[in-house]
């Protein structure tokens, strides 16, 4: 087993362990399970620099092991795994960071910290995953590692929230399941491969393949939040604010999504999916989320909320760019996983910087917000404007290769007026939060002030990482055109997907 | 010959068939316990029937040390039946 | 070197807005601006610079109208800086204010030197959300609405631009700078998207909503750098995004001189209709970017004396540039301090600057531009000599404004302010005679003259014959139909922009009851229509007057 | 080799008759033997991983009147299965039973069962099938009985009428076979019946009785409370291990000895009463109030997983298909047991700590024993069939075999049993949450939470992880 075969199963083993003997540690030894934390995350993200660099070089790395007849658990590491694998990364040493600033006194430390890096790590393989099997078992793991962290506050919504979670994950699971049995059946063993495998099936399978299809968009799609899926995830906001960003920006929504363009593009492969007539279906179910999704945010008035609707609707961009034939709509799709990772992870981070700092939990409690927390609305503003697609931020590269797509595809027709549409209901719902937090006069009191202003706005454990965050968006944006910039990456993964 | 061969095996047969029937439909535990008990020796009668191997011939023995194993293992169970519905009714008397 | 100072241009700006949080940092913002400046002096027309990794990979470059634009900008953007900063106002010291100011400001000078679609489309959109914050600044419930309604124009203008854009880029196969760009035709589409996006922000009309509650509400400064630099964003979008030639087909040209005349039009009528001089200022810009829009579409429509047309446009955009700059910054200084003689003169001379006096840049503007449009398009010049007229009269209205509303008493001005303002009467009164001979300017002559006569004539009447036609008390009623229409749809246009106020808590409402909703909606157009329903009958007269002589100016010639 | 197939019975049996007689010692007694045992068992599995089927003859009488032991993969699998739980569950019950008089009562029985549970799963002809059985059976309800409640002697008293039916019908069925083939030998056997009417009715005989005492829905209803009122070891064992003996042997006879006479109708017979126990089964479990008896359903409802691969199999031709088909089986066998195990210690823990089992009132209980909670909720992992589970790969192998025959019906018994299993796992998880007082450390009764914990994990990573030597086994014998 050299370090070739090693790697991935270094990369997962990086954040599994130390969750492991967090479970058993002592709840008050919280020096050592910070540094626990924190040595796998940047452990991980070394390991992925070294898997950044190999696979941009052609190099393969790839762990697998035999768990029955035809049942192989592969852990292999292409571009878009390694795009993926990056974003978690990153994003998670960050969420680290933010959770242990924000969980200082919280109780079942240990219990929490287990299961968010058994959270992360079962993201990390399911980024890695070889084959549907390897990736239905991540898949899986993620729903078990993500309830816990949904139901941590023990409050009746938060176990309620939880329960829906775990209906609708479970539920997708099952399907997810039940079509990966199905094609396995049919195709045999199904490796995740830049271009596909399916089209050489004889046509009388067709009618199954369109019926799998099916079942592995629902199942994925839970997950992915498309709509009328999406209900469990306005409902799992109760969650700590580290898990809200965990859920919509680094796993689970993205787990989805990331799902969906694998299936399209390494199982079915584009072209094939397009013959079969299964992308269009794919494209309205996404535009009709987009659309949706904004609006709801639109009358959200809890912060949160509002932000849950919003991921709905970004969400679903990606699914959007996937079910753009061609190579530009591809690029779109994919480096939004990254950007909408990036940008929405800082609006959750400063949503509970509010909460955490003066006990702000609603749109209509931000008046002046911005004197006393400049730094972090600033973030929240720079995001904000992301998501809005203002340039230089992230945000607008996508929407600008996605538009760019559309027309190449020849589907301009409807993907253009949904972008605009969204966009317009994105800025009809951030840019009032905005105003509010810069221009109101703050109240004679914040609803619960739990950390008085000292050097800094808050905690600093609590503002580096929206601060950091941010900046992230905003360099995503600024050098998008920089090499090894998530672009770039998307632009290599989309030329190996169309072999270009 | 063959004739009462097979009455002996069905007489077990039939046997088996009435100790079941107390087994099955009656409440009192003594009746059921006695019915499966029934039901055992029919089934002992059937298989001595089969050890029978014709006039002059020894029986097999097979069948004899099944249903010697059979007899014993059959009144331990009866009798642990037995003890447990001693302390129920006890435990009962005494509640 | 060069190439170092093409991004700091627009960067130090940005940069110091970081800075610009910190108390006494008043200074700074001028600053910023000095650097434009200095690339126009040193920059030779042509530096360009490819930066592939920033963006979608820009190229940032001055050329001729770059350079031009670039001049006046940093210019006004200086002295506005220098303006706020000495005046000892809140807005001088509030770092919100300052950070506001300088990112608009970085976006005005990207947008200048951007030579691709996206680092323009940056600057655009930086300057236009950043001028939000300007508008909203001293979040007062009016301004807080004008801003709003701003924004949603302006964000609705972005968008109509990026889908414009992302168009061009697919046929011209993700070519993105200007120069590749150059023979790509034009779709139909596009050029509607790119005529729309921009008169938003050039507030052609019926895209002008914005305009009027902007201006009222803005800090006087904010708003001379609105109406004499920013607005001019538009123009230099349409010369970026539709270069005269053969990629933008001539029938667009017309279409785009018919709609200048139309704003034209209406910017005067809107103008002489105003009784705040702020407004009327504003829609006196209006009807000025009508000119330089027909101009642009009679360079379009004969590509051939396209470059000449051009020119004239740089000059008359110039001249407008610093002459309306100078009228609000005056106007500032009348509403800060009374108004006293020296500002009277001052504001006089620069309305008949505007109004293109002879031996004014605004004579020298206009015989610019007519020269370069007499053999293509002599319509045009009839319609340039009815707008100096219209001007000028637009300008006697301002000046009688200024008196008829005069506060009693005079308190003392800050120096620095006022010397701002002074050096840029005096840059303006000199400029002419640097750029063209004497002869050049000698025109003019007639039109202004005759819109004095009638002016005063019209004062004379209204002073004596009824202090109700002074404008002082009393609305006409002939115009409120005109105007309760208009009042509707801004009103209409509001709504909507706030819907997602409406939406927001709509929950709060659904549990006061249902009925609350049309009663806080009738609220609101009543005070629309009580605001903007303001106008005397003496702006009846003034409008009677003057389209008649238009028309019979018209005919004559 | 072979003599290991002995030891593997005498080796317990010892430890029985000596813990009998010296009472005073027999928790060290049975400590020994448990390892010893354990070892022997893990022998064996090399043995039968390297060497292939062993058989061995007692005092070298042939078969008939002698004693034939012989073990082949799936035997061998689950000998060590049973050793390893009835190892932790020793370790488990020297702690459980915490008055001297109780350990000396248990363990006897408790050995004697675990020799009865290996002689089954060596013997080789049916009449030792029949012995061992009632052997098992008996020790079972003795230790049931232990429970010492009237409800646990009640249950156990039930337990023992029905066993004794059972293998009464199961005698009758042998006498048949020995009637009309006059050999009991199974290898022999598999030879020699035909589609006949006595072999007909032997089997039916026989696998009635079969079900009865492997509790296949509606033959279940003694299940619940004799399991639910046992002493947690015992329910523990109980559900592991004795009805998956019951079930071992329906198997062997179905798919060794009488292959042949195996019809798709009856096949689907055992597949509907399969359906049936997964649903009723799960129904029951989510609307319990009491944990144990949720556990014991959930016993009913993962029997009926087993009884779905029946008609797959009849259905499937020789192949690879069908060889990963029969693993399939045999690890969801295996993961329940180890699951189901582990489930019953942990609840055990929970009863003993706060002296009842109701979930409603489990707030706090779950947040004073993170490590319990934690086995549990393993367990529930591998009860539902979630990866990485031994449980997943087996259901995968479930729902593949429906696809490739086209028996739709069971795919869908077997996704809603799973989110029912869901249903009922994760109503009691959610008691584990809020913020109740929590230990500092998170193991916090060692001796007993151990071995629930590794009971759970062997069942969930042990199994999922690294199940694929099973299906190797599968290859060896059968």
């Amino acid at each position: 087993m050299n370090f070739d075969t090693a790697l991935p199963l270094l990369v997962v083993a990086s954040s599994l362990l130390p969750g492991l003997v967090i479970f058993f540690l002592r709840e008050d030894s919280h020096r050592l399970r910070t540094l626990l934390n924190l040595a796998g995350a940047g452990v991980k993200v070394v390991l992925v620099g070294v898997m950044i660099w190999g696979v941009f070089h052609q190099h393969s790395y790839q762990t697998s092991w035999s768990l029955a007849p035809g049942l192989e658990l592969v852990l292999h590491a292409d571009t878009l795994s390694v795009l993926f694998v990056s974003l978690s990364t990153v994003l998670w040493l960050v969420t680290t960071v933010y959770a242990i600033g924000y969980l200082e006194k919280s109780p079942h430390r240990s219990r929490f910290f287990g299961f968010f890096s058994l959270c992360v790590s079962a993201t990390i393989g399911l980024a890695l995953a070889g084959n549907l099997f390897t990736f239905v078992i991540f898949y899986e793991l993620l729903t078990l590692a993500t309830y816990p962290l949904v139901a941590h506050r023990g409050t009746p919504e938060a176990l309620r929230g939880a329960r829906i979670y775990l209906a609708y994950t479970l539920g997708g699971g099952a399907l997810l399941l039940v079509g990966a049995v199905w094609l396995q059946v049919i195709a045999g063993p199904t490796a995740f491969i830049e271009g596909g495998v399916l089209s050489q099936l004889p046509a009388e399978y067709h009618g199954q393949l369109k019926v799998i299809f099916l079942l592995l968009m629902i199942g994925l799609g839970v997950k992915a939040a498309l709509v009328p899926l999406h209900g469990w995830l306005p409902q799992a906001m109760v969650a700590p604010a580290p898990v809200s960003a965990l859920l919509h920006a680094v796993a689970v929504v993205k787990a989805g999504a990331f799902g969906i363009v694998r299936v399209v593009y390494d199982v079915y492969g584009v072209n094939f999916t397009s013959e079969l007539g299964l992308l269009a279906g794919l494209g309205i179910a996404a535009a009709i989320t987009i659309v949706y999704g904004s609006m709801k945010a639109l009358s959200q008035d809890n912060l949160k909320k509002r932000l849950a609707y919003s991921t709905v609707s970004q969400v679903s961009y990606i699914a959007l760019g996937t079910a753009i034939l061609g190579p530009v709509g591809t690029i779109g799709g994919i480096v939004h996983l990254v950007h909408q990772g990036i940008m929405k992870i800082t609006l959750f981070f400063a949503a509970g910087n509010y909460a955490e700092t003066l006990g702000i939990h609603k749109v209509s409690e931000m008046n002046g917000v911005g004197q006393r927390m400049p730094a972090t609305t600033l973030a929240f503003s720079i995001a904000a404007l992301g998501m809005i697609g203002i340039p230089p931020v992230a945000g607008f590269i996508s929407k600008w290769y996605l538009g760019l797509g559309a027309i190449e595809a020849g589907v301009a027709g409807w993907v253009m007026p949904v972008l605009i549409i969204s966009s317009l209901l994105n800025a009809a719902y951030f840019l009032p939060v905005l105003y509010r937090a810069w221009f109101c006069q703050p109240g004679p009191a914040w609803p619960a002030e739990h950390i008085p202003a000292a050097r800094y706005e808050t905690a600093g454990a609590l503002l580096w990482p929206p601060v950091v965050t941010a900046g992230l968006a905003l360099a995503a944006g600024l050098f998008a055109a920089a090499p090894y910039s998530p672009l770039e990456w998307a632009d290599l993964i989309a030329r190996r997907e169309y072999g270009l | 010959m063959l004739t009462a061969h097979w009455l002996y095996v069905m007489t077990g047969c039939l046997i088996v068939a009435l100790g079941l029937r107390t087994a099955l439909l009656h409440t009192l535990l003594l009746h059921r316990l006695i019915g499966i008990n029934v039901m055992g020796a029919g089934v002992f009668l059937v298989l001595i029937t089969v050890a029978y191997r014709g006039p002059g011939l020894a029986p097999d023995p097979v069948p004899h040390a099944l249903v010697l194993t059979g007899i014993v293992v059959a009144v331990s169970a009866t009798a642990l039946a037995l003890a447990l519905a001693r302390r129920l009714t006890a435990e009962q008397d005494h509640g | 070197m060069n190439s170092a100072m093409l991004l700091m241009i627009w960067l130090l700006p940005l940069l110091l807005a970081t800075l610009a949080g910190q108390r006494h940092a008043r200074w700074l913002v001028p600053l910023a601006a000095l650097l434009g400046l200095l690339a126009v002096a040193v920059l030779p027309v042509g530096t360009t610079v490819s930066l592939p990794w920033l963006l979608l990979g820009s190229e940032l470059g001055i050329d001729e109208t770059g350079r031009v634009f670039l001049g006046f900008s940093s210019l006004l953007w200086l002295l506005a800086a220098v303006y706020i900063a000495g005046s000892r106002e809140a807005i001088a010291d509030s770092g919100r204010f300052r950070t506001f100011f300088l990112l608009a400001m970085a976006g005005n000078f990207a947008l200048i030197v951007a030579q691709d679609m996206v680092s323009f489309y940056f600057g655009f959109a930086l300057m236009g959300l950043s001028a939000y914050g300007l508008i909203a600044h001293t979040s007062s419930r009016r301004a807080r609405r004008a801003a709003r309604t701003y924004l949603a124009w302006t964000i609705a203008g972005e968008l109509l631009l990026f889908t414009a854009m992302v168009i061009l880029a697919a046929s011209g196969a993700g070519a993105l700078t200007f120069d590749a760009l150059q023979s790509i035709p034009r779709s139909p589409l596009t050029v509607i998207l790119l005529i729309v996006g921009f008169g938003i922000k050039l507030a052609l009309p019926l895209l002008h909503w914005w305009l009027p509650p902007a201006y009222a509400v803005t800090p006087v400064a904010a708003v001379a750098l609105f109406s004499g630099v920013m607005i001019k964003a538009g123009l230099l979008g349409w010369l970026r995004f539709l270069p005269p030639g053969d990629a933008t087909p001539a029938a667009w040209g017309t279409v785009l001189i018919l709609i200048g005349a139309a704003t034209v039009v209406f910017g005067v009528v809107a103008g002489l209709l105003q009784r705040r001089p702020r407004l009327l200022l504003g829609y006196s810009s209006i009807s000025k970017m009508g000119v330089l829009t027909s101009g642009l579409g009679a360079a379009l429509a004969f590509p051939l004396s396209a470059p000449g047309i051009v020119a004239a446009l740089l000059v008359y955009a110039t001249h407008h540039a610093l002459a309306k700059t100078a009228l609000f910054l005056g106007l500032g200084l009348v509403e800060r301090g009374g108004l006293r003689l020296s500002l009277l003169i001052g504001l006089g001379f620069l309305a008949l600057v505007l109004a293109g006096a002879p031996l004014t840049s605004g004579a020298l503007a206009k015989s610019a531009l007519s020269d370069s449009l007499s053999q293509s398009a002599p319509v045009l010049v009839t319609l340039l000599a009815a707008s100096t007229l219209a001007t000028t009269l637009l300008m006697v209205r301002f000046m009688f404004l200024l008196w008829s509303r005069r506060r009693r008493g005079i308190t003392p001005l800050p120096r620095v302010p006022v010397s701002a303002w002074l050096c840029l009467v005096a840059l303006i009164t000199v400029l002419p005679f640097l750029l063209a001979g004497i002869d050049r300017l000698i025109i003019n002559l007639i039109p202004v003259s005759i819109g004095l006569l009638l002016g005063l004539l019209v004062i004379l009447m209204g002073v004596r014959f009824s202090p109700y036609l002074s404008g002082r008390r009393k609305r006409a009623r002939t115009h409120a139909l005109l105007f309760q229409i208009r009042s509707a749809l801004s009103h209409a246009l509001r709504t909507a922009h706030s819907t997602n106020e409406l939406w927001g808590n709509a929950r709060a409402r659904a549990i006061a009851g249902p009925h609350r909703i049309p009663s806080e909606w009738l609220a609101r157009l009543q005070r629309r229509h009580t605001e903007s329903a303001r106008q005397p009958l003496t702006g009846a007269l003034w409008l009677g007057i003057g389209g008649w002589l238009l028309y019979a100016f018209a005919a004559g010639t | 080799m072979a003599e290991t197939l002995i030891w593997l019975v005498a080796v317990p049996l010892a430890g029985a008759v000596a813990a009998l007689l010296l009472p005073r010692q027999s928790t060290p007694i049975v400590s020994v033997t448990a390892v010893a045992a354990s070892l022997v068992a893990g022998t064996l599995l090399y043995a039968v991983s390297e060497q292939g089927r062993l058989s061995y003859e007692i005092g070298g009488w042939s078969a008939g009147l002698g004693i034939s032991l012989r073990a082949d993969g799936l035997s061998a699998l689950l000998l060590m299965m049973t050793a390893l739980v009835a190892l932790a569950t020793s370790v488990y019950a020297a702690a459980y039973f915490n008055k001297a008089a109780d350990r000396a009562r248990f363990w006897p029985l408790w050995l004697l069962l675990w020799t009865s549970l290996n002689a089954l799963l060596l013997s080789g002809d049916l009449f030792n099938l029949y012995v061992t059985l009632e052997l098992l059976g008996l020790s079972a309800v003795a230790l049931a009985s232990l429970g010492g409640k009237t409800a646990a002697v009640q249950a156990a008293l039930r337990y023992l009428l029905v066993g004794l039916l059972g293998s009464m019908m199961f005698l009758a069925g042998v006498s048949l076979i020995y009637a009309g083939y006059g050999t009991l030998d199974l290898s022999t056997l598999a030879g020699v019946v035909a589609a006949e009417p006595v072999a007909w009715t032997a089997l039916a005989l026989m696998t009635a009785g079969l079900l009865l005492k492997t509790a296949l829905f509606p033959l279940h209803f003694w299940l619940p409370p004799a399991h639910a009122s046992a002493p947690a070891p015992v329910s523990a064992v109980l559900s592991a291990l004795v009805v998956k003996a019951a079930f071992y042997l329906v198997l062997r006879l179905w798919l060794d000895v009488f292959a042949d006479l195996v019809t798709p109708a009856a096949a689907n017979v055992l597949g509907i009463l399969g359906a049936g126990a997964i649903i009723w089964g799960s129904w029951r479990a989510l609307r319990t109030e009491r944990l144990k008896v949720l556990a014991a359903y959930s016993t009913v409802a993962q029997l009926g997983y087993l009884f779905l691969f029946f008609p797959l199999l009849q259905a499937l031709p020789p192949g690879p298909a069908r060889d990963s088909a029969v693993g399939g089986l045999v690890i969801l066998a295996l993961t329940h047991g180890f699951a189901k195990a582990g489930l019953f210690l942990a609840i055990g823990i929970i009863q003993q700590r706060c002296g009842h089992d109701n979930i409603r009132e489990l707030d706090g209980t779950a947040q004073r024993l993170p490590a319990t909670t934690f086995a549990i909720a393993l367990g529930g992992v591998a009860l539902i069939g979630l990866p990485p589970s031994g449980a997943f790969l087996g259901k995968w192998q479930l729902i593949a075999a429906s696809f490739a025959t086209g028996q739709w019906l069971w795919i869908l018994v077997t996704i809603a049993g799973s989110l029912l299993a869901a249903a009922y796992v994760f109503r009691v998880l959610g008691h584990a949450f809020g913020h109740q007082p929590y230990p500092q450390r998170p193991v916090t009764m060692a001796r007993e939470e151990w071995p629930a914990l590794i009971l759970t994990a062997m069942a969930v990573l042990g199994l999922g992880l690294a199940g694929a030597p099973v299906w190797d086994l599968m290859e060896i014998g059968a």
